[in-house]
């Protein structure tokens, strides 16, 4: 049979290949070229830029726990200013498609960035990381609240016609509402998941072990939390999920295309091994080839049918 | 640092082979492995990120011990997951890594006398440094500090090299009691410092060197994630009037009166002036 | 110096050892005491109990994912009837204390269980599952919504003087809420954390590996989010905290008293090794005495303090 | 199963050591241990809940492969984590488990042709019941069946012991072509099936024997959770008439008309016309 397409389209955005390097892990590209093949890659998300300039978090910023880590980086960005006059040039000969990541402290914030990063031809589309604390409302998180999470992306919406992916937070009780709210307010695609709230303590000096105390899960640790909350959005909405969270291997890509992600994020598995994304698109050939399938569309969200067995019982978890 | 000590041109993604594995003491581990292209490239106070042969946790930030010809060797203490695992490879295991990256000690310059003070693991940091010096004719004194007596590893190569060595214990178990730092105060004054260790004995370095105006390098050890200038998981605090040099690019970024660099990406060696303590 | 004190007090529940072990992964202490000594065991928290007999979700119940474990039983029980004629008088003679848990459909269910339960004397105290769904509002769970919370603490309450821990269930925006609520409500401990909702699809079959699509994460993958719960619960009530969320290790339980927790549960890591329990309040006693710390109370919630740098910065995480 | 069978009163956790490790095939290992005081209380068709060395995984349910003097010998398939894991074993190191767990099979009864059913790794859960009805004189027929023939491990094991082997594959490179049940249902009735291999396997086992009014005893292989009985992550569905029977204690709990056994506990062996298919 012909080689299966991996050609993804997340609203008007076009990829060549259904993975997308994740925001603050993969740089702007240029960090990860000597040890891997960017045109074997779909986009570059990069980091998330704010529109003051940000220092970012005091160290430690990193702590390895079991299959994962936890990050609190803080945002550390030179603001949108520095960043259009002296680096987006740098990116604009990159082999794949460049993604904006924008954060912001207020809806204005948002806008501000969102406009100014989009226009600019570097930039193919732009994702709202809404993990963001709102310090108009004493620091209620963006992402948190489905009617906060909406105001920026129709902010947002409003100032750009390029692919708008909204990225949302998993620290909610029902994340197919926010979903839906982002989606009504405009959204092209939604990301799924963002990194889960956790924390380490150090036990000899009594001390948390991240300087902000709190930072974000990543990691295949929470693969089961991210494969879930796709899944559960991928029936809630009709656009386009970028599936994200532990992807390490083909098989855990998989997962997340079977849940109903049209494309998937790789974030931390670069830090283990750089060569993990493209070895995913290969094997996802040979996958898609070995089970006769011409697209890798057609597998999207095929695992949203109710297992049955001969004695299924309606229960619960636990 | 010096920017052309800033590009690792040779950097990229080697497959080595695991070819002696030795336990120097309990819970440390050296490893010989063939690395041609790697061992050739590696410049003293450069590092590897090695890759799990599981797959299953990030790469783990290793100094290269030892280069010589097309072999490297890496020293590591079993402190967790990843160096538990790469503690298991045996003679013949393929180990992946990205290598040689960060900036690397500044040999040049012919300091005559020249303290090398390395702490803990630091000690993994500082071989080849040494063995350039000493090439280059200098007089070299190791200051070495561990814990205890068991965790002083591999001191002799040190002396077999043509170092003086001079051991400190946190326990008095073997050499001078109290930290390596104190053993380097009451010391005849170096004209260069070069250091490796945690993050409060650099600190105790800075000071030193800087109350008796030695220019000093020190090698930081930071928790890295990705280990080559993607995530800024691993900054340190510039000085003010480093803040703008060309040679910190990413550094000026945080636009307030502090700004970071990249351990990994601008470092991890640093002139002790160019940083805020 | 002298012995260092594990003893905790839950309400007017007294523990000698400040372990229990977690409902659905010790069965009632039998199925373990060939491969542990149950004296070395603070508590056994029974499976939860149901007003009627459940038979649970059909197979597969469990799959085993990344440092980590999804299980989805169902609540398999035999109903309170069947359990109180026949069950709870083979428990009576352990050698430790033994815990009720209660789970419910309404509040009425909780209510009815918790009753019957409270009566006997085999059981030491009451835990509530509040991790279900609740019938008569379109299967919100229980946990998930403070009030709701709040209702079935009350009506339990109401209904006996015995010592009652909520279990709080993590897939919240903020547990916080949840937690005072059921402190105001007339908890006299927490439980932090349940499982953490998750899922996992078998990519040759193109279906859940779980019957029930869904299940709950436990296990070393969640020990960051347990954590940082505790942490935040611990600063928001003054009830003491039953530290939950894969604890394998002493240094694992050290993280949670540090946090804040009065005790801790071990749950899924009896699964990997039966010894770990007796192994971790051996290790608490030699960690206390070499820090000369004469009682675990000293310890707990000593990471709460804020950590502090030269170079603080209040940033978030991401 | 027989009451009397149900009680495992030398289950205990046991520290064994690898004397033993060799690859019978790609991925497939075998491990022979000495396990003084587990040895010796093994009965056909039970397993261990093998405790990772690591102990970062949840204990992994091995069936025991031999059974002789103070040695036993556990053979696994690599398939994921833990396996890999305990692959990782060689001579010399420390393997603890929680053993000899479950009923097992009843080879009481003597039946004089016995036909022993295994599909992948269900082989390993059947060489001591082989071994058992042997020494009773048993005539025994081994129909063993694998995807493919480089997963047709250890045959000639069976053979050596007196077993008649024919071999089944998917894919037809050793043996017959096809499904091993379809050997089954052609091959002369036998007087006792004892059978273990994936559910799939097992229903048509039943099914056969069910035809032929033979009984059956079936080994089943789900994923564990603790593997003693305290989780009830292991269930399999009674039939109408064993709900209520002495020897499944906790399986009427259910309160419908299906009950559930839990295979580490009531099992992993049941009589076919025990289940409900
Ligand atoms: C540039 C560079 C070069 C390096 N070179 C070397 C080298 O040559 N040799 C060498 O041995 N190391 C070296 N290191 C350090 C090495 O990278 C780390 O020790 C390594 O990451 C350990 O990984 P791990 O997974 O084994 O341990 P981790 O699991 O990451 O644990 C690391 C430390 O954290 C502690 N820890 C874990 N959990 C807790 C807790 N809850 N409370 C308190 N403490 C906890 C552990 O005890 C341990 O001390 C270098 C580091 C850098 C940045
Ligand atoms: C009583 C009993 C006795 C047993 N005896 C033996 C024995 O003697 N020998 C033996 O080899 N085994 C035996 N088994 C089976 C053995 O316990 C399991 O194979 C073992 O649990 C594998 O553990 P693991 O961590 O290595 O693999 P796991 O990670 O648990 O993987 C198990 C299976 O799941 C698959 N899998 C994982 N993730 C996915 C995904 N996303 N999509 C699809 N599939 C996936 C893997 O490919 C693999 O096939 C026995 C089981 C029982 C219950
Ligand atoms: C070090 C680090 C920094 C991150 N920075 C950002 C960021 O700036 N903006 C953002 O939207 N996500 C950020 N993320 C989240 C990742 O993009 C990704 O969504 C998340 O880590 C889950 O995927 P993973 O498990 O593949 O890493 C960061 C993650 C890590 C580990
Ligand atoms: C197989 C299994 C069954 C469980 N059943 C229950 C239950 O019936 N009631 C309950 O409150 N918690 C139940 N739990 C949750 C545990 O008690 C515990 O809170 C959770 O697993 C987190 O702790 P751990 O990581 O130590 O397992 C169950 C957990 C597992 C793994
Ligand atoms: S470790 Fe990622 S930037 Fe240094
Ligand atoms: S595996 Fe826990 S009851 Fe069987």
């Amino acid at each position: 049979m012909v080689r299966p397409s991996l050609a993804v389209r997340l609203g008007s955005l076009e990829l060549a290949y259904p993975t997308l390097m994740g925001s603050g892990c993969y740089g702007s590209g240029a960090e990860y070229a000597p040890f891997a093949d960017l045109s074997k890659v779909g986009a570059i998300v990069l980091k998330s830029v704010t529109r003051a300039p940000r220092l970012g978090n005091a160290m430690p910023r990193l702590v390895h726990t079991p299959a994962g880590m936890l990050n609190a980086i803080g945002l550390q960005n030179p603001g949108i200013d520095w960043y259009l006059e002296r680096e987006l040039h740098k990116y604009a000969d990159r082999p794949c498609k460049i993604i904006g990541s924008v954060a912001g402290f207020s809806v204005d914030d948002y806008a501000f960035v969102c406009e100014r990063l989009a226009a600019r031809d570097e930039i193919a589309a732009v994702e709202l990381n809404v993990s963001c604390p709102n310090v108009d409302r004493e620091g209620a998180t963006f992402g948190c609240d489905a009617s906060l999470t909406a105001s920026v992306v129709r902010a947002a919406r409003a100032t750009t016609t390029k692919p708008l992916i909204v990225k949302l937070s998993p620290n909610v009780t029902d994340i197919t509402a926010v979903a839906r709210e982002a989606e009504d307010a405009g959204a092209d695609a939604l990301g799924v998941i963002n990194t889960v709230r956790g924390m380490a303590i150090d036990v000899e000096r009594w001390k948390p072990r991240l300087a902000n105390i709190s930072g974000g899960l990543s990691g295949p640790a929470i693969r089961p939390i991210a494969v879930l909350a796709v899944y559960e959005v991928a029936q809630a909405v009709k656009i386009p999920i970028v599936g994200q969270g532990g992807i390490e291997t083909v098989t855990d890509a998989l997962e997340f295309f079977l849940a109903g992600a049209a494309a998937v994020s790789i974030g931390t598995a670069n830090f283990t091994d750089p060569r993990i994304p493209q070895r995913i698109v290969e094997e996802l050939e040979t996958y898609l080839a070995r089970r006769n399938v011409a697209s890798l569309s057609e597998i999207v969200g095929k695992a949203n049918v109710a297992f049955s067995t001969p004695h299924q019982y309606e229960g619960d978890e636990g | 640092m010096p920017e052309e000590m800033a590009t690792t041109s040779h950097a990229g993604v080697y497959a080595t082979r695991v070819i002696e594995r030795r336990e120097l003491a309990k819970d440390v581990v050296l490893l010989r492995l063939d690395a041609p292209g790697l061992a050739e490239a590696t410049r003293p106070g450069q590092y590897v990120m090695a890759i799990p042969p599981s797959g299953e946790a990030a790469a783990t930030a290793l100094a290269i011990y030892e280069a010589e010809g097309k072999r490297i060797s890496l020293l590591f203490f079993i402190m967790g997951r990843r160096t538990q695992e790469l503690s298991a490879l045996g003679s013949g295991d393929c180990l992946s890594m990205l290598g040689p990256l960060g900036n690397g000690f500044d040999c040049s310059g012919d300091p005559r006398d020249a303290a090398i003070v390395a702490g803990g693991v630091g000690i993994a940091s500082v071989l080849l440094c040494a063995q350039a010096l000493l090439r280059a004719r200098a007089r070299v004194r190791l200051f070495y500090g561990a814990r205890t007596r068991e965790l002083v590893v591999d001191a002799q190569r040190f002396r077999d090299a043509g170092c003086d060595v001079i051991v400190t214990t946190d326990d008095g178990t073997l050499g001078m009691q109290g930290m390596v730092t104190d053993a380097l105060a009451l010391a005849p004054e170096p004209d260069m410092i070069f250091a490796c260790g945690p993050t409060p004995m650099l600190r105790s370095v800075a000071r030193i060197a800087a109350d008796r105006r030695v220019r000093a390098q020190l090698a930081l050890e930071e928790t890295f994630g990705c280990g080559v200038g993607a995530c800024w998981g691993c900054v340190v605090a510039l000085a003010g009037d480093s803040m703008q040099a060309p040679n910190f690019p990413g550094a000026a970024r945080g636009g307030s009166d502090i700004a970071y660099a990249r351990i990994c990406r601008e470092g991890p060696v640093f002139w002790a002036h160019e940083l805020r303590w």
